[in-house]
């Protein structure tokens, strides 16, 4: 019986991360802020709000919030590119997702930094990677509470994910 | 202090004769680390169980503690908004799930084959299951709140807020298959208890000669039969809900949050009768002990027992009288609500006409119960303020609940239990509880409890709300949250007595013999504790109370084999000798079936697929557990009798 | 004889010995009623059945609240629901064989019914993985598919545990070793298989009618 | 500014008519069960002590088994009864005053629509002239003597507004609409609380309720129908700069600006409410300040994030709010 304990204990410290809320906003998880951040990251910059479940579904609030599915639809595309497939034409990494949302791209994507706070864009990146199965599905998401837009993000298989050139500004597709 | 009385010499002493050597060495838990994983007595898998149930309630107080803490002062930071969500969230689940209707059954699972006069439960491998299924799953539930994964969504968890939306991460998942394993715990000792009360009592004792305290076991059981199923239906629902993507509860694709509430509701009414209605069945035993006569009116309290029952099941929504339901229902469930006192009124006036009647014997079990017709009786009031539909809408979910709920849960629960513990612990352990630090106990548990609850009438009425982890200092609230803090303490403190005087009583307590309190009832027969086999020879019953009444013809029975593990099944009615069957033998498999199943119940939360995998080991363990041993068939086989 | 008959004499059988009651030569298994395991049968059975009714009362709960019923556009084919309804009420015949040779303590009867009875059983589990198909709806598309994936998923528990139970018995019946008491093994059996062929009656009434009215 | 201090939130201290309803309810209900409680301690108490006293050698005395006890039989009996009776008395009072409230006289209603959020409170003033609705938030000003027909929504979890010194209380439902209707009938102000637990901080999800005269109201009304005034001092104006450009518009509205988002509560007239975070810290600029800063500080979980403005940026905007008269 105490072996059964000790190593529920063990295997499931990952539960004290996935599960914790915030006493105080926890500081953004990574130091990359300025405008002058080249467009590719070259750092791997982690995300530690993708092992906190607590901030991926805050992530997904604010994606729906903020009226990114406007131009993303529910992640599967629509006037903004689709978000669930395995292309990533700007980098899959957090970094690289943080900087499309906070400076914008190309054709459209606009600039939120200074907008939406530092913190809320580190967690939009974890909803967004959990959107094409990036994360394990005991933190991602599972179904709102509103019209079911398709498999929760918990069920999701993982995409491989493919990386695609960018297109060059301007050029209309 | 034993009574010198002839007729116990016949029974209750063994020690000497040869036949009950056999029947200890028949009847008694295999040895070593793997015996002590196969017992199946009854007697050792329900002492283990009242343990179990008894960390829990300590646990559950550490919590209740921890609230008071954080309550007694306003603005007070002890615990953040979201360790106090998860702290109040254990100490109701707990205090529910994993104390109150639990330990009711470990109770009887020692005290009904005793008081009918059998040698064993009818399913005793099916029970010790039951025990290991309960405890692991309580495990689960405090190691996910040791790793920060506690429920934090209420007892109840309403939906949507315990819904996969509003509740990231697994911690509603834990609570909801905690839910699954304390729920099959309860249906399973439901079974094993009806079968047991109905097919194994002694022959003679028909069912108007049964006592008071196994009618009342047998009523409630049947009540969990039809009550635990709503809420294993629901929690499955919601876990679905949560992992897989169903819309039982989503009102965007057609669910409904209400359904919850009616699904839960419609079992958690009947589930605090649960609590409620084998407490009756110790102040019964007790009433007659300590008023030295039978309890008036006996048709008259198991018919209150049945309606309680019936009526259990009618009147949930008066948990939901502030939602959009229609007026009209509502009226409807005041009324059924109103009508339940009823034959709980009977029941008091009974036992007051007992007590008025009789010769009083005060010791500290009665003291107990005695509590019980001041706390519960205003909480039973308080009750009926509920019921009704506008009052309802000024006290629901205000801490005028708070106090309504704890009235009649310790009061209609907590209170008689420690009256039965002090009332059985001789037969349990062979030693007395000291009467003194009995009634220090009792005192400050009386006291503590009056000075932590009534205040919280007040604070309710003043428009506290429930479930609050702090408030502003200048709503006046923190004088009387103070005075109800301090009461906190001191139930904590005569609980810690009550641990003393056991664990100095388990060392050298006074010896009590087979009936330290001349009491009527088959348990008192026998020594204390009991051998392994209860009985030398099963008594033959011509009366409710056998001890108390003049021996008859024939006095027991014989033929029974004491080298095997046999029992006399009887007629369900008059309890006529019907046949004789062998129990099945000690076995490791219960536990290592319960052992496969947890791992079933936990996987499941992680992954839909592991109901599929998990089941694999659970088939194969089960049905190991099902497969006769060779050795053993062949020596039934020899001594057979077909029907 | 009916069984209140039986026990009565069985009570006079226990002969009066001067003080003691002497069941010594009494029978050591019984039919029925008479038998603890027919009760924990039973407590089974009232449990069991309470989860479908519920379950059923959810499915019209949630149709009172739904402004179109079924949800998706099309309610579940008739025609694996109807094949697995008559294949189970046929297979309560073989189970009634088992149960009248067990009751006569025929095990070369017991073997053969309990062996038709498992072909039965491998028949109903394979139709029942088609009708899963045939719902046209998914669990998490609305509430609809949830209550009605819910419904026959509990009734499909019941019909895969039932097999295994049923299975391990007949293998027993076959490998030994064998007493008095399997055949009231058998007898229960039986009395289970009536309850989960029964109880599916309602339950393909309200999944497969339920949402064409 | 009447400091929170002298609300009323208060079921015994009724100032509506519903929960003047209740409290006759709860009196005549008190003293009933008052009177049974005594009945039945005092019952026991006497039958204990009158009883000789026994110990565990005393003889039982079994000569109930034999025949029935007629005499103890009639006064249970007796007791029955009466508890029925008690019980029939409790019934009606129920039944008339459920009727009693349910008979509110509706005429001319103030009709507001209140949306439950996790954990504040979205009002908005219906009326018949769509031009004339409003919307604000956490604080509601009814005029006295008039009935008000609260419309119930959630827009998360279940909550419940329970403003126990106006009337009962009533839960918010997701997928559900409800109605409360109340009238108050003395000026003042009556806070109410959320009463069903709705997570993090359900405990800080307060209301008030300002009950004013009718002329009052109806001043109070055509200001909150305006839009917000032009700011006149440059401090104020560059408040509005730094509202406009960092991240208040993602959530806020103002109306008469650009910033239109529904997410957090509506700010044209925030200086108009005497508190700020749903009824919990006083509208003034120390307590505003703190919690534009780090909300999380005062209400841990809350949607709100924090807000690093350079200081001068966060005075100008705390100059700004405060002309949001």
């Amino acid at each position: 019986m105490r072996t059964i304990v000790v190593l529920a204990c063990v295997a499931a410290l990952a539960g004290c991360e996935r599960e914790q809320r915030p006493k105080h906003a926890p500081p953004p998880a990574s130091g990359l802020t300025g405008p002058s951040y080249p467009t590719r990251a070259v750092a791997q910059a982690e995300n530690r709000y993708e092992e906190n479940a607590w901030a991926v579904s805050q992530g997904k609030t604010w994606y729906r919030a903020y009226n990114c599915n406007g131009c993303h639809a529910q992640g599967g595309g629509d006037i903004g590119p689709a978000l669930m497939d395995a292309k990533w034409r700007y980098g899959a990494d957090p970094a690289s997702i943080y900087a499309t949302i906070a400076y914008g791209r190309p054709n459209g994507m606009p600039a939120f930094a200074g907008r939406v706070p530092e913190d809320q864009i580190w967690q939009l990146v974890a909803y967004v990677r959990s959107l094409s199965g990036q994360l394990p599905s005991s933190i991602a998401p599972s179904r709102n509470d509103s019209i079911s837009a398709g498999k929760p993000e918990a069920r999701r298989s993982k995409e491989k994910v493919r990386p695609e050139p960018p297109s060059n500004p301007g050029e209309l597709r | 202090m034993t009574v010198s009385d002839p007729r116990h010499a016949q029974y209750a002493d063994p020690a000497d004769s040869a036949g009950a050597a056999a029947l200890e060495r028949t009847w008694r838990d295999p040895p070593g680390i793997v015996g002590w994983f196969s017992a199946i007595n009854h007697k050792t898998i329900s002492k283990r169980f009242m343990v179990t149930t008894m960390v829990f309630f300590l646990l559950g107080g550490v919590l209740a503690l921890l609230i008071r803490l954080q309550l007694a002062q306003p603005n007070a930071d002890i615990i953040g908004p979201d360790m106090y969500n998860q702290v109040f969230t254990m100490h109701g689940s707990t205090m529910m799930f994993l104390f109150a209707v639990p330990v009711m059954q470990a109770v009887a699972t020692y005290l009904v084959p005793l008081m009918i006069g059998a040698r064993s439960l009818a399913f005793p491998r099916l029970n010790a299951y039951a025990y290991w299924i309960f405890t692991m799953g309580g495990i689960m539930l405090y190691a996910a709140f040791l790793l920060n994964a506690g429920p934090d969504a209420g007892w109840f968890a309403y939906v949507p807020l315990s819904g996969p939306q509003y509740s990231p991460g697994k911690r509603v998942d834990f609570w909801a298959q905690m839910i699954t394993f304390t729920e099959l715990s309860g249906l399973m000792e439901a079974i094993v208890l009806i079968t047991t009360i109905l097919k194994l009592r002694a022959p003679g004792m028909s069912l108007n000669r049964m006592p008071l305290y196994v009618w009342a076991m047998l009523v409630t059981s049947f009540m969990v039969l039809f009550a635990m199923p709503a809420v294993m239906l629901a929690s499955t629902a919601l876990i679905t809900d949560r992992l897989v993507g169903t819309h039982f509860y989503n009102p965007a694709e057609g669910g409904d949050a209400l359904l919850w509430q009616h699904l839960f509701w419609f079992f958690g009414h009947p589930e605090v009768y649960l609590i409620f209605i084998p407490p009756l069945g110790f102040i019964s035993a007790i009433v007659a002990t300590f008023a030295r006569r039978p309890v008036v009116g006996y048709p008259a309290m198991i018919l209150a027992l049945v309606t309680t029952a019936f009526l259990a099941f009618g009147l949930w929504v008066h948990h939901m009288f502030a939602t959009n339901l229609p007026e009209l229902g509502k009226t409807f469930f005041t009324a059924a609500s109103l009508v339940i006192a009823v034959p709980s009124a009977v029941q008091i006036f009974c036992w007051i006409a007992t007590l008025g009647s009789g010769r009083i014997n005060f010791k500290t079990p009665l003291l107990f119960v005695l509590a019980f017709f001041f706390i519960l009786v205003m909480g039973g009031l308080t009750g009926l303020m509920l019921a009704s539909v506008s009052l309802d809408t000024q006290l629901h979910d205000s801490f005028f609940v708070v106090a309504h709920l704890h009235y009649v849960l310790l009061g209609g629960a907590v209170f008689p239990l420690f009256g039965a513990f002090y009332y059985w612990f001789p037969k349990f352990t062979g030693r007395l509880l000291d009467e003194r630090l009995g009634r220090w106990n009792f005192w400050l548990f009386f006291i503590g409890f009056n000075v932590a609850f009534f205040p919280m009438h007040v604070l309710g009425l003043w428009g506290m709300p429930r479930r609050v982890y702090t408030y502003p200092a200048e709503m006046g609230w923190g004088d009387l949250n103070l005075v109800a803090s301090l009461g906190a303490a001191t139930i904590a403190v005569s609980v810690l007595l009550f641990l003393f005087n056991v664990a100095r009583t388990l060392r050298h307590g006074a010896m009590a013999g087979p009936d330290p309190w001349g009491a009527g009832t088959l348990e008192w027969s026998v020594a204390s504790p009991p051998p392994a086999g209860n009985f030398e020879v099963i008594p033959v019953v011509h009366g409710r109370y056998p001890l108390w009444q003049p021996q008859a013809e024939p006095t027991h029975v014989t033929g029974m084999s004491n080298e095997w593990r046999e029992v006399l099944v009887t007629t369900v009615a008059d309890a006529e000798p019907d046949h004789r069957m062998w129990l099945p033998m000690p076995s490791i498999w219960p536990f290592l079936s319960a052992l496969a199943t947890t791992v079933l119940f936990v996987g499941s939360i992680f992954t839909p697929w592991a109901i599929v995998w998990g089941s694999v080991p659970v088939g194969i363990a089960a049905t190991w557990w099902f497969w006769p041993k060779r050795s053993v068939v062949q020596e039934r086989v020899r001594t057979e009798v077909p029907p | 004889m009916s069984a209140p008959q039986q026990n009565r004499d069985a009570g006079k059988d226990a002969l009066r010995r001067g003080a003691a009651l002497d069941v010594g030569h009494m029978p050591t298994f019984a039919f029925g009623t008479r038998s603890p395991m027919w009760w924990g049968t039973m407590g089974l059975v009232a449990i069991e059945s309470t989860v479908f009714a519920l379950t059923v009362m959810t499915y019209f709960y949630l149709r009172s609240h739904a402004s179109v019923w079924p949800m998706s556009r099309f309610p579940p084919d008739l025609l694996w629901g109807t094949a697995n309804t008559a294949i189970l009420l046929a297979s309560m015949w073989p189970n009634q064989m088992a149960k009248k040779a067990a009751e006569r303590l025929d095990l070369a009867g017991v073997r053969l019914w309990m062996v038709v009875c498992m072909l039965f059983s491998l028949a109903f589990l394979a139709v029942r993985a088609f009708e899963f198909g045939a719902l046209n709806t998914r669990w998490d598309s609305d509430a609809y598919g949830s209550v009605v994936w819910m419904l026959l998923g509990l009734h499909t528990t019941h019909l895969v545990t039932d097999a295994w139970d049923s299975l391990v018995l007949t293998v027993l019946m076959f490998t030994g070793p064998l007493e008095g008491k399997r055949y009231v093994d058998v007898s229960e059996n039986a009395g289970y298989w009536y309850f989960v062929v029964l109880s599916w009656l309602p339950i393909y009434a309200v999944i497969y009618w339920g949402a064409r009215f | 500014m009447t400091d929170p201090a002298s609300n009323m939130q208060d079921a015994l201290r009724a100032a509506g008519a519903q929960a003047a309803h209740i409290g006759d309810l709860w009196n005549g209900t008190l003293a009933l069960c008052t009177f049974v409680f005594v009945a039945i301690v005092v019952a026991t108490i006497v039958a204990v002590w009158c009883a000789p006293r026994a110990d565990a050698a005393t003889r039982p005395d079994t000569s109930s088994l034999s025949g029935p006890e007629h005499r103890i039989w009639r006064r249970i009996g007796w007791a029955t009864a009466a508890a029925i009776a008690g019980l029939l008395v409790l019934l009606a009072g129920d039944v008339f005053t459920s009727r009693a409230l349910a008979r509110l006289p509706l005429r001319d209603a103030v009709d507001i629509e209140l949306v439950g959020h996790q954990w504040w409170w979205e009002a908005r003033y219906r009326d018949a002239d769509v031009s004339r609705e409003f919307t604000t938030a956490n604080e509601l000003t009814i005029p006295v003597g008039r009935p008000v027909i609260v419309t119930l929504r959630a827009s998360d979890v279940i909550h419940s507004l329970w403003v126990p010194s106006l009337s009962g209380k009533k839960d918010l439902i997701p997928g559900r609409t409800a109605t409360l209707r109340l009238r108050a009938d003395r000026a003042g102000t009556y806070r109410g609380q959320c009463a069903e637990f709705c997570g993090l901080e359900h405990a800080l999800m307060a209301l008030l309720v300002h009950a004013v005269p009718p002329a009052d109201f109806e001043a109070w009304a055509a200001n909150q129908r305006q839009p917000a005034r032009e700011p006149v001092d440059a401090a104020a104006r560059r408040g509005r700069e730094v509202f406009l450009a960092t991240s208040c518009t993602m959530c806020h509205t103002i109306t008469g600006t650009t910033a239109q988002a529904r997410l957090g509560p509506d700010l044209t007239h925030l200086a108009s409410r005497q508190t700020i975070a749903a009824g919990m810290f006083p509208n003034n600029r120390g307590h505003l300040a703190g919690w534009i800063g780090d909300p999380q500080a005062l209400k841990p979980g809350v949607n709100m994030p924090a807000n690093t403005l350079p200081p001068d940026d966060l005075q100008a905007l705390l100059a700004y709010l405060e002309t949001l008269r």
